[in-house]
C-alpha cells in the first residue's frame, strides 16, 4: 500500500543530512513551507544548499536557518527585502555564498531537472554581468546562454491539500515553485494544511501528481510568517 | 536435442505473473503496447501499483467496460480505459517529464530483439517500406532506470529474439535489465546474460542452441 | 473587451495561409479537433506542415488533410496505425514529407518553443538512427542530443471547456498536446465543447491561460473520429 | 536656462496615465514593483487589459482591501492583492513560459538608468556593498517585446536617468521600447532617443542640457 504520510514535521525531515542540497518553496512567505524548515532547523543539518527565491525574512522560516548557520550557500534570484537582515549580515561578511540567478531561469533550470533536460539555451542575462562564464550561443540570429538543470536530494513544499499518494493542489499564487521543485527533488517533502482521502482530489485538477513526492505531512495551521516577522519572533522559540 | 515445437514453456499470462512478482508495491510503472499490458491483471493483491500512460495519465485502471468506452479516455496503445481513485491527468510534456526526468521506477516493453548487452530493438523492423513509427519506445528506455521485456523467446518463424548483436534499428543501448519469456527470465547483468529461471521442461544447452548471444547460469 | 469567440469553424481558421507550420492537438482521435480539420479541408490551403502526434485515420480528420493533398510535410512520432491508410499509400510514393520524432522529443520541442528556449539537450534517441545528424554532447558523464524547439504560425486544438478569454479546460486524456500546441503557436484556434461566461472556470482549474489563446469556437457535438472511420465516411462528404 | 527646481512637470499619476493610454485593448501586460503598479489604475473604462504577475497569476485585480488581505494571493512585489473572474493560476516554469515565450505584450518596469540605445539597468547600483538581486527583471526584458519605463527623469540627488551609456550593470540591450518620465515621454527608435512629448513648462533644450545622451524631436 501506498502512504506517504509522515505523522510529524520531524519524522518527515529526518532523512535529511550534511552537505544536501534542499530546495524550499514560496515566493516570499506564500508557500513557503515554515514548519518544515524550523524542523529542519531542530535537526540542525549543516553545510546545506539551498535553493528557494528568496532569503528570507526577519529571523523564522529560511531566515532562521540561515542564522542558525546551516546554509553554506543559496541559490536564488532575489535575496533583498526590507524585512531580509540575516542573509545581508553574512553575506557582507562572506559567511555564505550566494549564486544569483534570474527568477524565469531560475525555474525553468528547476523545471529542467524534473524533465529529465540537462541543460538548455535562454536568451535571459545576454549582455548582462550575469551571462559571465556561461556558454554563449546563437539560435535564428539572436543569442542565448547555456544554462544547466539544477538538481536537489530534497525539497521543501507547502500546499492546500494533498492526498496519500502524494497528490497535490495548490492555494493562489502559493503555488509558485512547489510543483516544480517537486519534479526536481530525489526527496520531496511536503506539508499540506489538509491532507484529504484519495478520490477527494478530481483527477482533472491534480496539479502535483503524486510520483513527484515521497513524504506528506498535516499542518493544518500553519504560522504566518509575515505576522511572526511582525512580532520579532525568532526560531528557535 | 529437444525440437522447439516440443517445448511449450509458459503460457503469456504465466510471463505476466513473472513481471507482476518483480513489481514492488508501490512501483510506478509504464506499460507497452501488447504483451506489456497482461502485467496490469497479474499484480498480487495487497501490492498498490501506480500505472503511467505516456497519453497523460496517472493512476490508469482496468480496461474499459463495454459499452462504457469514453473516445477520451484511452491508453498509450489508444485503448479505453479507466482511471482509478486517486488518479492525475496532465499534459504530453509533463507526462514526458516523469519519464523522461527518472521518475517512473519501471517499464515493461515488448521486444523485436535484445541484445547479449541489453541493446533493445522494439520500434522498426528495418524494412524500407515499413513506415517507420517510434512513439514514446526511445523516451522510455532513455529515461526509465529500469526496463523489463516481455516476450516470446521466438519469432512467429522460429527465430530468437534473443541476440549476440541487434541486426533492426535500436531502441537504445545497454536498457534492458530484465527479459521474461515464455522458455526463461533472463537477466542482463554488466552487459552479461545471466538465465535466472528457466520454464518447466526447457533446458539451459537447449536455449544456448537457440541463440548466438552467450548465455550464463 | 477581450472576445476570442469566432462564429464558426471556417471564420476560426480563416486566417491559415499556404505554407504555414500547423499543430495539431490529440493522440490519435482523443482531443482531436476534427470540425477544425475539416474546415481546413474546406478552406483548401496548401504546402501546409503538419505538427501532430499521429498522422489521421481512415478519411476524415487529419487523414482527409493529407488526402486532400495539402500536408507537404508531417512531424510526428506514430504515423503507423492499423487504420491509417493515407499517410502510408503517399508516404511509399514519396509524396509526403516525414519527420520522425521521438514522443517526448516532440512534446519538449513544442513545449520550448512556447517557453522561449529554443534548444535543449535531451538522452532519447542517443546510440539509435534518431540521433543521425544531431549534435551530441555529454554533461555529467552521459550523451544527450540537442534538440530544437518546433514553432508554429497556428495551432488547431481541442478542449472541453472555453471562456471568451480563451482560458480552457481539458476533458480527460483528450488533454495530451493541446496545452503545450497552445503555447507554441503563434495563432491558436481552439474548438471547445461548450463556451461558459468568465468567472465560470475556477482560476485553480484552468490548464491553458487564455493568454496562449487567440480565437474559440463552440462544437457542442463534436464528430466521434472512430465511429466516422468504421462507417468508412469520408470528408468531404 | 531654467533651474531643475522650478520644473514641476508630470506628477507619477499623470505619467502612469500617458503610459495606460499607450496599452491596447486585449493586452497582456507585467507591471514592475514601485511605479509601474501605478498603471493598473489608470486603464481607461472599456478597455480590458490583462495583468500578469509572475509569481503566477493572469489576472491580477486590484490591491486587496484592508482587512480582506490573502497571504497566499500576492504579486511580483509581494503585495497583497486579488483576482478577476476569468483569472488563472500556475507554477513558476509556467509563469515564465509566457514572459521569455513572447506571449506577454507590455512589460511596464521601472529604472535606474536609461541609455540612449534602449538599454536598462534597474537591478544593481553596481555598488559591492549593496545585496545583489535581480527577480524577473532579466526575464522580462529579453521575453517581452514592448518595454516601457516609467521613471522620475532625475534621481533623487539631481542627475539624469536618461544617459549616453548606462554605469550601473545592465538588466538587457536595446530593450526599452518608450521612456515615460515627469518630464517628457521619450521613445527609443533605431537606437535614438526621440521626445515625443514635453510635460507643460519643459523645454526640449533644457532636457537636452540635463543628459549626456542625444536626444530627437
Amino acid at each position: 500500500m501506498i502512504n506517504k504520510i509522515a505523522n510529524s514535521v520531524h519524522e518527515a525531515v529526518s532523512g535529511i543530512f550534511d552537505g544536501a542540497t534542499v530546495m524550499i518553496s514560496g515566493f516570499g512567505e506564500a508557500g513557503s513551507p515554515i514548519e518544515l524548515i524550523h524542523a529542519l532547523v531542530d535537526k540542525g543539518v549543516k553545510d546545506l544548499t539551498v535553493v528557494s527565491n528568496n532569503a528570507g525574512s526577519g529571523h523564522v522560516g529560511l531566515a532562521a536557518l540561515i542564522e542558525n548557520r546551516q546554509v553554506r550557500k543559496i541559490i536564488c534570484s532575489f535575496p533583498r527585502t526590507a524585512i531580509s537582515v540575516v542573509f545581508p549580515e553574512l553575506y557582507r561578511k562572506g559567511e555564505i555564498e550566494l549564486e544569483l540567478v534570474p527568477q524565469g531561469t531560475l525555474a525553468e533550470r528547476i523545471r529542467s531537472a524534473g524533465a529529465g533536460i540537462p541543460a538548455f539555451y535562454t536568451p535571459t542575462s545576454v549582455n548582462t554581468p550575469l551571462e559571465e562564464g556561461k556558454e554563449k550561443r546563437d539560435f535564428n540570429n539572436r543569442t542565448y546562454v547555456l544554462e544547466h538543470a539544477i538538481y536537489a536530494d530534497f525539497a521543501l513544499v507547502k500546499c492546500a491539500k494533498a492526498d496519500r499518494y502524494g497528490n497535490l493542489v495548490y492555494n493562489k499564487t502559493a503555488r509558485n515553485f512547489g510543483p516544480i521543485m517537486c519534479m526536481a527533488a530525489k526527496n520531496t517533502i511536503v506539508q499540506a494544511k489538509e491532507v484529504v482521502e484519495v478520490g477527494d482530489i478530481d483527477p482533472e485538477h491534480v496539479v502535483t501528481p503524486g510520483i513527484f513526492v515521497k513524504k506528506v505531512v498535516e499542518v493544518p495551521n500553519p504560522a504566518d510568517e509575515s505576522k511572526l516577522v511582525e512580532q520579532e519572533r525568532r526560531y528557535p522559540w | 536435442m529437444v525440437a522447439k515445437e516440443n517445448i511449450t514453456g509458459w503460457s503469456v499470462q504465466e510471463i505476466a505473473e513473472k513481471v507482476a512478482n518483480d513489481i514492488f508495491d508501490g512501483a510506478y510503472v509504464n506499460l507497452g503496447i501488447g504483451l506489456p499490458e497482461l502485467v496490469a491483471g497479474r499484480i498480487q493483491d495487497g501490492k498498490e501499483v501506480i500505472f503511467h500512460t505516456e497519453n497523460g495519465l496517472l493512476g490508469m485502471g482496468k480496461p474499459a467496460e463495454p459499452g462504457k468506452e469514453d473516445p477520451e479516455l484511452v491508453n498509450a496503445g489508444k485503448k479505453y480505459v479507466t482511471a482509478i481513485p486517486g488518479a492525475a491527468y496532465f499534459h504530453h510534456a509533463d507526462s514526458f517529464a516523469m519519464i523522461r526526468g527518472g521518475h517512473i521506477d519501471i517499464c515493461v516493453l515488448g521486444a523485436y530483439q535484445v541484445s547479449e548487452e541489453g541493446d533493445l530493438a522494439n520500434w522498426s523492423s528495418g524494412n524500407p517500406d515499413d513506415i517507420p513509427a517510434v512513439g514514446g519506445a526511445m523516451d522510455l528506455v532513455a529515461g526509465v532506470d529500469t526496463i523489463f521485456v516481455i516476450t516470446k523467446f521466438f519469432t512467429k518463424s522460429g527465430k530468437p529474439k534473443i541476440l549476440k548483436q541487434c541486426t533492426y534499428p535500436l531502441t537504445g543501448k545497454n536498457v534492458v535489465k530484465t527479459i521474461y519469456t515464455d522458455m526463461a527470465i533472463i537477466d542482463v547483468e554488466n552487459k552479461k546474460l545471466k538465465v535466472r529461471e528457466l520454464a518447466p521442461g526447457v533446458e539451459f544447452d537447449f536455449l544456448q542452441q537457440n541463440t548466438d548471444a552467450k548465455l550464463y547460469m
